[in-house]
């Protein structure tokens, strides 16, 4: 007890009608990996967001050190020792590296009301260097700097002072496998300083190998704190929601016979950087995996069978003979395509779930050049329906649903289309247990339809529960290709992704 | 402005070529060039009577009211927002200057500019973040209303001749030293505000993405409040040498006034297009001078005027497509 | 008990949404109801609703083109200048035959509105930084075209200035626009594109064709509105058309379209703004006898209006 | 027996010409107990046409009106012919030969009353002629905007003036450049000037064609600052509140103006015609000519400021009177008027 640095009291947080955050008091250690784990929408991202000042709780308060904490910015809870790594970007183009380290910390380089602008590239160089991350050159713009290098600077900014208690929110899906491993290791190291870190992934296995305690969270509520030695991942799944999961989480089924019947040919994709002489099939009825490490291309080869892809080449070819060329085209021809940036490229997030549903098929509802629109009213409410998504209504916007709400809008929309290929890069990104359940179960019976396809991911279990075929890549090529089987191993997989 | 309006584009830096291109060096260089290849280009077709080095300095003395315009309108179009009312505040401020300097001389005519223009700019700032208006919105209704103030403030004018500057004295500003002396400070203080105060970093970076920034604690409001004032600082100075340069302003109504906002904006486009070399300043100033030049130029080949809008039109438009082109794919609105 | 509440606050988000989109016609309402008092009716006076409606047509008939840019998130500067050259057109073509000149004037406007499209998708530059220049290049050729004196039109052409024709026109022009917006798949298209672009991409609407599309077409509208600004004015000086942009952008905004476009933008917005704009056009001068007066009371009702309409909901970074 | 109500549509009300018409306006107003209503129309034609419908909604007796292009009169007159709106032009009239057809409206139009113009062909030629005269040998043009209808008649004016000179001085012939427009604010003024002066150093004259009197005080300001004062003579047709200074120091030549009054008598026209004093003549309209006053010299100047400047040429007797007039007497009155006139009653 007396070890507790961070302490909420009957933490509440409203949001207008919903409560995300319910009466939690929860205590954290000092020196420990503190997990936090629930389903979406259970009020993980909104606990921490409160405890780092970017919203005001509705009641409770938190207790920093016996201290009571009550920050009204990040900045603020950041000199009070907590700071927060987001999953979205947390880095600014336009500026450089230093200017991006210290931004809103420039109190250190002023002298009155001038600038040491030298001084502050100095020093944030010394920390990159510190931290092992030589290559990033303090001085440069951002803009020079990939995704992920970003979220190093951001791991920089989030610890280089040390703070008390460090948030990590669902950062990890963010990064490739070397990517992760910085992270951790600054993690551990800041918990050997004697500091706390909290830790939200979806990942269950990350999370019982990485944090020492687990609080689970369900609908905004504490359900349980648990030693991690002592749970495996599926207790903590029915703590997540509250009931035994069905058997049926991936498909069973082994040595089923794919038809032959190929419906769709790569020949010799390739896109400049990006992907490079790519040549496969997709059979009817077939879920073929593609795996790799978050940029080995794998994410790339989605857009150019879609069609989305600037200066492809190749062929992508369907099978009446169709080349894919251009979206309209893919949509045309049956293809549908679920990306991995969910909020900027499948939904239109500022728009109506029924636009978004009728988008892709409104050449189909039209009689002529003319829409009906009480047509697309029972268009949109019917996929939405078979979906169950939850909403107020088909007018309801999307930017006001929850993350696996928005996915089951994408996969509404395709399936109004009756696309017969689909193309799903990580279908199941930040989504809880239950909704990645259903959205297995919908795979499967696409496939038993006779539907095809495609399933990037970068969650190797996913991919060996659910494909038919796996095809790994690395560095923009095929560096492997698995077929079904019980036998087949994550590590099967690794050793040609690495 | 629509969202993302300047929302900088990923460089990809492989080769040393890449390094070059983006170093301040090259910006510089490339808008040297640009001068002189528009004073070549004038120059050959018209031998005699444009770009001696009197001209020069005389078009340069034309152009740099518009360049301080152009720095003041900088700060606000890096963050994504805009003013329509600069117009109309150089008309007010220059007539609430004119009207000072009757009774308290130079120091009612620079006082009555800066401080008018820097008052309004603070008006605008907080009826923008109070109202919760767009910027585009709330300052074509304050244009409105500050034209037809002017109006007002001329009326209160009681000398022979309202709003035109006494023949006798108050032109120091209208002519060198002074004029090149008011304008330099202010492009100093401009490259100070940019590169050695946090302004600069702010304004980036509210401009690449409010809400991140906010959550790093930028205090936008604040830093957007500092924006208008500080646009309205400069255009004070534009106003006092607008002022001098033509001794008199005019009250006008009817949304006239607006035409006065593009000049400098289109220093303000030399300036964000260049931006990404590290030299917004040299680039306004530079960017004024050779829309100033082109004028001349085509003076000076007895084209007449009227075509000077196309000219000017063609050459931006030019500019623009070479400097600021968005990467495909990328969303522009 | 707690479902219950839930429902009523579902209800009540709902009835203030509604109370939102209402929010620009009420304005409209205020604005007619507090000039008709002031101006002891003469607004409202059915001799004069020919006269009210008379500076309407070209207003209402080039706003629907920059409602269509405005809904794809983007801004149209240059329509003044557009319309004043496709004017020119117009008064050239129409001596030989007015229908042709209708048709030519159509087309120029259609070319300059490509120009600004093409720029924009093809080189992504911001469409206000384009149309600002093109505001430039147009106007300086109309300039340059009139430097010697007015272009006249025919003379048969100004017998055209008829009310009914002119109502006509606006209405047909009003009502396929109508017909497009709502009941083809444009409408849906661009409220996407306005919305998020990427994802109308990937939902298969064409982003960069629509947009160039619809900055052509807004060319191509306001060249057909052209004729009727011949019609009215006669003859084409070197300021024709000046400053229709500012007045479009703020009758639209009067009429509550958001300026940041997107799945809110309503085709009402078109004609309660219009109306609105000429209505304080018309009635100003009646009540105030000053240019100057007319004007800040112009510019306050402005900002009063759209301080009390605007949709702040929707804007989550003000711009 | 409601006060009559005219309406103004003026291209500003508030630069320094379009100011000072409205004081004289306001004055007669005031004398004959009518309402005035102005717009400021910026000469753009849209709003030109415009500003008739909206003085017509709002119930306007008559208007007076000073447009940008002549073809806009076709539907200004239909507007106030079917509102039963007495209109008169000022600053312009419509030309018979250029543009008939309105020309034919006009005179039919039973609302038409009339126009008061000056002979702007004229004037042109006499600044040309006082120019050469006075020695200059190649003279530049600033104008305002293209395309206007007073513009285009001045600058007839000069062309004529310079070939009448050069027709009786073959040997000493004299050059018009082309026009530039310097738009009508001093900054653009003198941009302008300077450009001109810049790409010309060998002239000797510099025209300024009016645009309300600010584009000159711009062209001023460039020749000043360029050190040539007293070397282009500036000719112009708008007087300065200052010009008394500037003839003083040689920076002006000379110029002709002080036609502020012009307005006034179309007024006179309208409330003539609302009272049902004047009847139109059929198949024509009145046409008053306005004289230019010429101002050379510092003295001439001085006496102007003193009945036109500091004070109004007609006072509010004199007004009344005035609006008793005969038609042809108004006629007269207003070719009368020069410093001299107003000296004499002033007696
Ligand atoms: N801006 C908003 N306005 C109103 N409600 C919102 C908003 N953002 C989120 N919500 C509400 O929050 C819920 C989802 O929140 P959140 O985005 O945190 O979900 P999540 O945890 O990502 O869930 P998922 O499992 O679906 O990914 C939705 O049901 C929605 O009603
Ligand atoms: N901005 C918001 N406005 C309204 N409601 C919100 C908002 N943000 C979150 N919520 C509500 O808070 C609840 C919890 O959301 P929160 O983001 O904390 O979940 P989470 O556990 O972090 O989910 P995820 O695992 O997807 O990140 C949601 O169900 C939603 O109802
Ligand atoms: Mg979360
Ligand atoms: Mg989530």
């Amino acid at each position: 007890m007396s070890d507790a640095v961070l302490r909420s009291e009957r933490l509440c947080k409203r949001f207008g009608i919903t409560t995300a955050v319910d009466d939690v008091s929860l205590e954290f250690e000092k020196g420990e990996i503190h997990g936090l784990i629930g389903e979406n929408g259970s009020g993980k991202s909104t606990f921490c967001s409160t405890l780092c000042g970017i919203y005001p709780p509705s009641s409770g308060r938190f207790l920093l050190e016996g201290k009571e904490l009550k920050a009204r910015s990040q900045v603020e809870a950041n000199r009070r020792g907590v700071s927060i790594i987001v999953q979205e970007t947390g880095t600014l183009p336009g500026l450089t590296v230093a200017e991006n380290l210290f931004l809103g910390e420039e109190d250190k380089f002023m002298h009155g009301i001038v600038k040491d602008a030298g001084a502050m590239d100095r020093e944030a160089q010394r920390l990159l260097n510190e931290y092992g991350f030589t290559r990033i050159v303090a001085s440069r713009m951002i803009d020079y700097y990939s995704f992920e290098d970003r979220k190093l600077i951001e791991i920089v900014k989030a610890t280089y002072f040390n703070p008390k208690v460090l948030v990590v929110d669902e950062t990890t899906t963010a990064l490739s496998q070397s990517g992760r491993e910085e992270l951790f290791t600054v993690m551990d190291r800041a918990r050997s300083l004697g500091n706390t870190v909290i830790f939200i992934s979806h990942d269950l296995e990350e999370v019982i190998e990485r944090a020492d305690r687990i609080s689970v969270l369900r609908d905004g509520r504490l359900v349980a704190t648990v030693r991690s030695a002592e749970v495996g991942s599926g207790e903590l799944k029915h703590l997540m929601v509250g009931r035994e999961l069905g058997t049926h989480y991936y498909r069973t089924d082994y040595g089923e016979p794919v038809p032959d019947e190929v419906v769709l040919r790569v020949d010799d994709l390739s896109v400049p950087g990006q992907i490079q002489g790519l040549s496969f099939d997709l059979r009817k009825g077939e879920i073929l995996g593609i795996g790799g490490l978050s940029e080995c291309g794998m994410h790339e080869v989605g857009k150019a069978i879609f069609g989305a892809s600037f200066g492809r080449s190749g062929r992508v070819t369907l099978e009446d003979g169709y080349g894919v060329d251009s979206i309209p085209g893919a949509i045309r021809h049956g293809v549908a395509y679920a990306s991995k940036d969910r909020d900027n490229e499948s939904v239109v997030i500022a728009d109506s779930i029924r636009d978004n549903i009728c988008l892709p098929s409104l050449d189909d509802l039209a009689a002529g050049p003319f829409l009906r629109s009480g047509k697309l009213d029972a268009f949109a409410r019917r996929n939405a329906e078979l979906m169950s998504v939850k909403m107020t209504g088909i007018d309801q916007y999307v930017s006001s649903l929850s993350g696996g709400n928005r996915q089951k809008v994408v996969l509404a929309r395709w399936l109004g289309k009756d696309s017969d290929i689909l193309v799903l890069d990580s279908p199941t990104r930040g989504i809880d247990v239950k909704v990645k359940a259903d959205i297995y179960a919908l795979m499967d019976e696409l496939r038993r339809k006779g539907k095809s396809i495609v399933m990037i991911s970068e969650e190797l279990q996913e991919l060996l529960g659910m494909s038919d075929r796996i095809l790994i890549m690395k560095r923009g090529r095929i560096s492997g290709e698995f077929a079904r089987s019980r036998s087949l191993g994550e590590r099967d997989l690794i050793t040609k992704m690495v | 402005m629509p969202p993302g309006f300047w929302r900088p584009r990923i460089i990809n830096a492989s080769g040393s070529f890449q390094k070059l291109k983006a170093s301040r060096a090259f910006g510089i260089s490339a808008l040297v060039a640009l001068t002189l290849l528009f004073w070549a280009v004038f120059r050959l077709l018209s031998p005699t009577n444009f770009g001696s080095s009197r001209q020069m300095t005389d078009y340069l003395q034309t152009s740099i009211q518009y360049a301080v315009g152009g720095c003041g309108l900088y700060f606000i179009v890096v963050m994504g927002l805009f003013d329509f009312s600069i117009g109309a505040n150089i008309v007010l401020s220059a007539l609430v200057g004119v009207l000072l300097s009757r009774h308290y001389g130079y120091w009612g005519l620079v006082l009555g500019c800066l401080l008018c223009g820097t008052l309004i700019g603070a008006f605008n700032g907080l009826l923008y973040s109070r109202l919760r208006i767009p910027s585009m919105i709330v300052t074509v209704g304050l244009m409105l209303v500050l034209e037809s103030v002017a109006n007002f403030v001329v009326r209160l004018d009681r000398a022979g001749f309202p709003g035109k500057l006494s023949s006798g004295g108050m032109l120091a500003f209208s002519r060198a030293p002074w004029n090149y002396i008011a304008a330099g400070a202010a492009f100093l203080l401009m490259f100070f505000l940019l590169r050695f105060t946090r302004i600069g970093t702010y304004c980036n970076a509210i401009g690449s993405d409010e809400l991140v920034a906010k959550n790093m604690g930028v205090d936008v409001e604040r830093y957007k409040l500092i924006g208008f004032v500080l646009l309205h600082f400069f255009v004070g100075v534009m106003a006092l040498l607008t002022v001098s340069y033509g001794r008199g302003m005019l009250a006008v109504t009817g949304m006239s006034s607006m035409d006065r906002n593009f000049k400098p904006l289109m220093g303000t486009f030399f300036g964000v297009a260049f931006k990404k070399y590290g030299c917004p300043v040299s680039a306004i100033v530079i960017g004024e001078f050779i829309i100033i030049m082109i004028f001349n130029g085509l003076v000076a080949l007895n084209v007449p005027t009227t075509i000077n809008d196309f000219v000017t039109g063609a050459v931006l438009l030019t500019i623009v497509t070479l400097t600021n082109r968005g990467a495909k794919g990328s969303v522009v609105k | 008990m707690e479902i219950q509440s839930e429902a009523s606050a579902v209800g009540k988000v709902k009835s203030r949404k509604y109370l939102r989109e209402l929010m620009p016609l009420l304005g409209f309402m205020g604005v007619i109801v507090a000039f008709s008092i002031a101006t002891g009716g003469k607004i409202t006076a059915p001799a004069n609703l020919s006269l009210m409606l008379s500076q309407v047509y070209v207003l209402l008939i080039s706003s629907m083109g920059v409602f269509m840019v405005m809904t794809v998130g983007g801004l149209d500067f240059s329509q003044g200048s557009i319309l004043g050259l496709s004017s020119i057109v117009f008064c050239w073509v129409s001596g030989h035959s007015i229908v042709a000149g209708i048709a030519a004037a159509a087309l120029a406007g259609a070319a300059m509105g490509a120009f600004n499209g093409f720029f924009h998708v093809r080189f992504r530059i911001a469409s206000f930084i384009v149309t600002i220049c093109t505001m430039y290049f147009f106007r300086g050729l109309c300039k340059y075209i009139t430097t010697n004196g007015p272009v006249p039109a025919i003379p048969e052409v100004l017998e055209l200035n008829l009310t009914w024709l002119k109502l006509l026109l606006a209405a047909v022009m009003l009502m396929t626009g109508f017909a497009v917006w709502r009941f083809t798949r444009v409408g849906c298209d661009l409220r996407a594109i306005g919305a998020g672009e990427t994802a109308a991409r990937f939902s298969g609407c064409r982003p960069d064709l629509r947009k160039f599309l619809v900055f052509t077409a807004a060319g191509a509208i306001t060249g057909f509105a052209s004729f009727i600004n011949v019609v009215k004015v006669g003859s084409i000086t070197g300021t024709a058309g000046s400053q229709l942009e500012t007045q479009i952008l703020i009758a639209l905004v009067l009429g509550g379209m958001p300026i940041s476009g997107g799945a809110k933008a309503r085709f009402s917005n078109i004609i309660i703004g219009t109306l609105t704009y000429c209505v304080l056009e018309m009635s100003l001068p009646m009540v105030f006898p000053i240019p100057a007066t007319q004007q800040l009371v112009k510019g306050m009702v402005f900002l009063v209006v759209v301080a009390l309409t605007i949709d702040h909901e929707s804007l989550r970074v003000i711009k | 027996n409601k006060k009559p109500l005219i309406g103004v549509s003026i291209w500003s009300s508030t630069d320094t010409l379009g100011s000072q018409c409205k004081r004289i306006l306001d004055a007669a107003a005031k004398a004959l107990d009518v309402n005035l209503m102005y717009i400021d129309q910026g000469h753009v034609s849209e709003k030109v046409t415009a500003s008739a419908e909206t003085l017509a909604a709002a119930g306007c007796d008559g208007m007076i009106i000073c447009n940008s292009a002549s073809a806009e009169m076709n539907a200004v007159i239909n507007t106030c012919t079917k509102n039963k709106m007495y209109l008169a032009q000022f600053f312009r009239i419509i030309d018979k030969t250029a543009n008939p057809n309105e020309y034919k409206l006009a005179c039919q139009s039973p609302y038409f009353i009339g126009a008061v113009h000056e002979s702007e062909v004229d004037n042109g030629m006499n600044l040309v002629r006082i120019l050469c005269e006075k020695g200059c040998r190649k003279i530049a043009l600033e104008g305002w905007n293209s395309g206007d209808a007073t513009f285009l008649l001045r600058w007839q004016g000069y062309k004529k003036g310079i070939e009448a000179w050069n027709k009786a001085n073959p040997k000493s012939k004299a050059v018009l450049l082309d026009p530039q427009y310097g738009g009508t604010t001093t900054d653009t003024g003198r941009a302008t000037a300077e450009a001109i002066i810049n790409a010309n150093k060998d002239i000797d004259a510099l025209i300024v064609a009016g645009g309300g009197g600010d584009t000159l005080i711009g062209a001023l300001a460039a020749i000043d600052s360029m050190g040539l004062k007293g070397k282009i003579k500036v000719m112009s047709t708008d007087f300065l509140a200052d010009l008394d200074q500037q003839l003083a120091s040689g920076a002006m030549a000379g110029e002709s103006g002080g036609h502020y009054a012009d307005p006034l008598f179309a007024f006179m026209l309208v409330y003539n015609a609302v009272k049902g004093n004047y009847k139109k003549p059929a198949g024509s309209f009145y046409e008053i000519i306005f004289p230019y006053l010429y101002v050379a010299s510092p003295a001439d100047y001085e006496a102007y400021a003193k009945y036109f400047v500091d004070d109004l040429p007609y006072n509010a007797s004199e007004l009344v009177a005035m609006s008793k007039l005969s038609e042809p007497d108004l006629a007269k009155k207003s070719a009368a008027l020069s410093i001299q006139d107003v000296m004499q009653r002033r007696k």
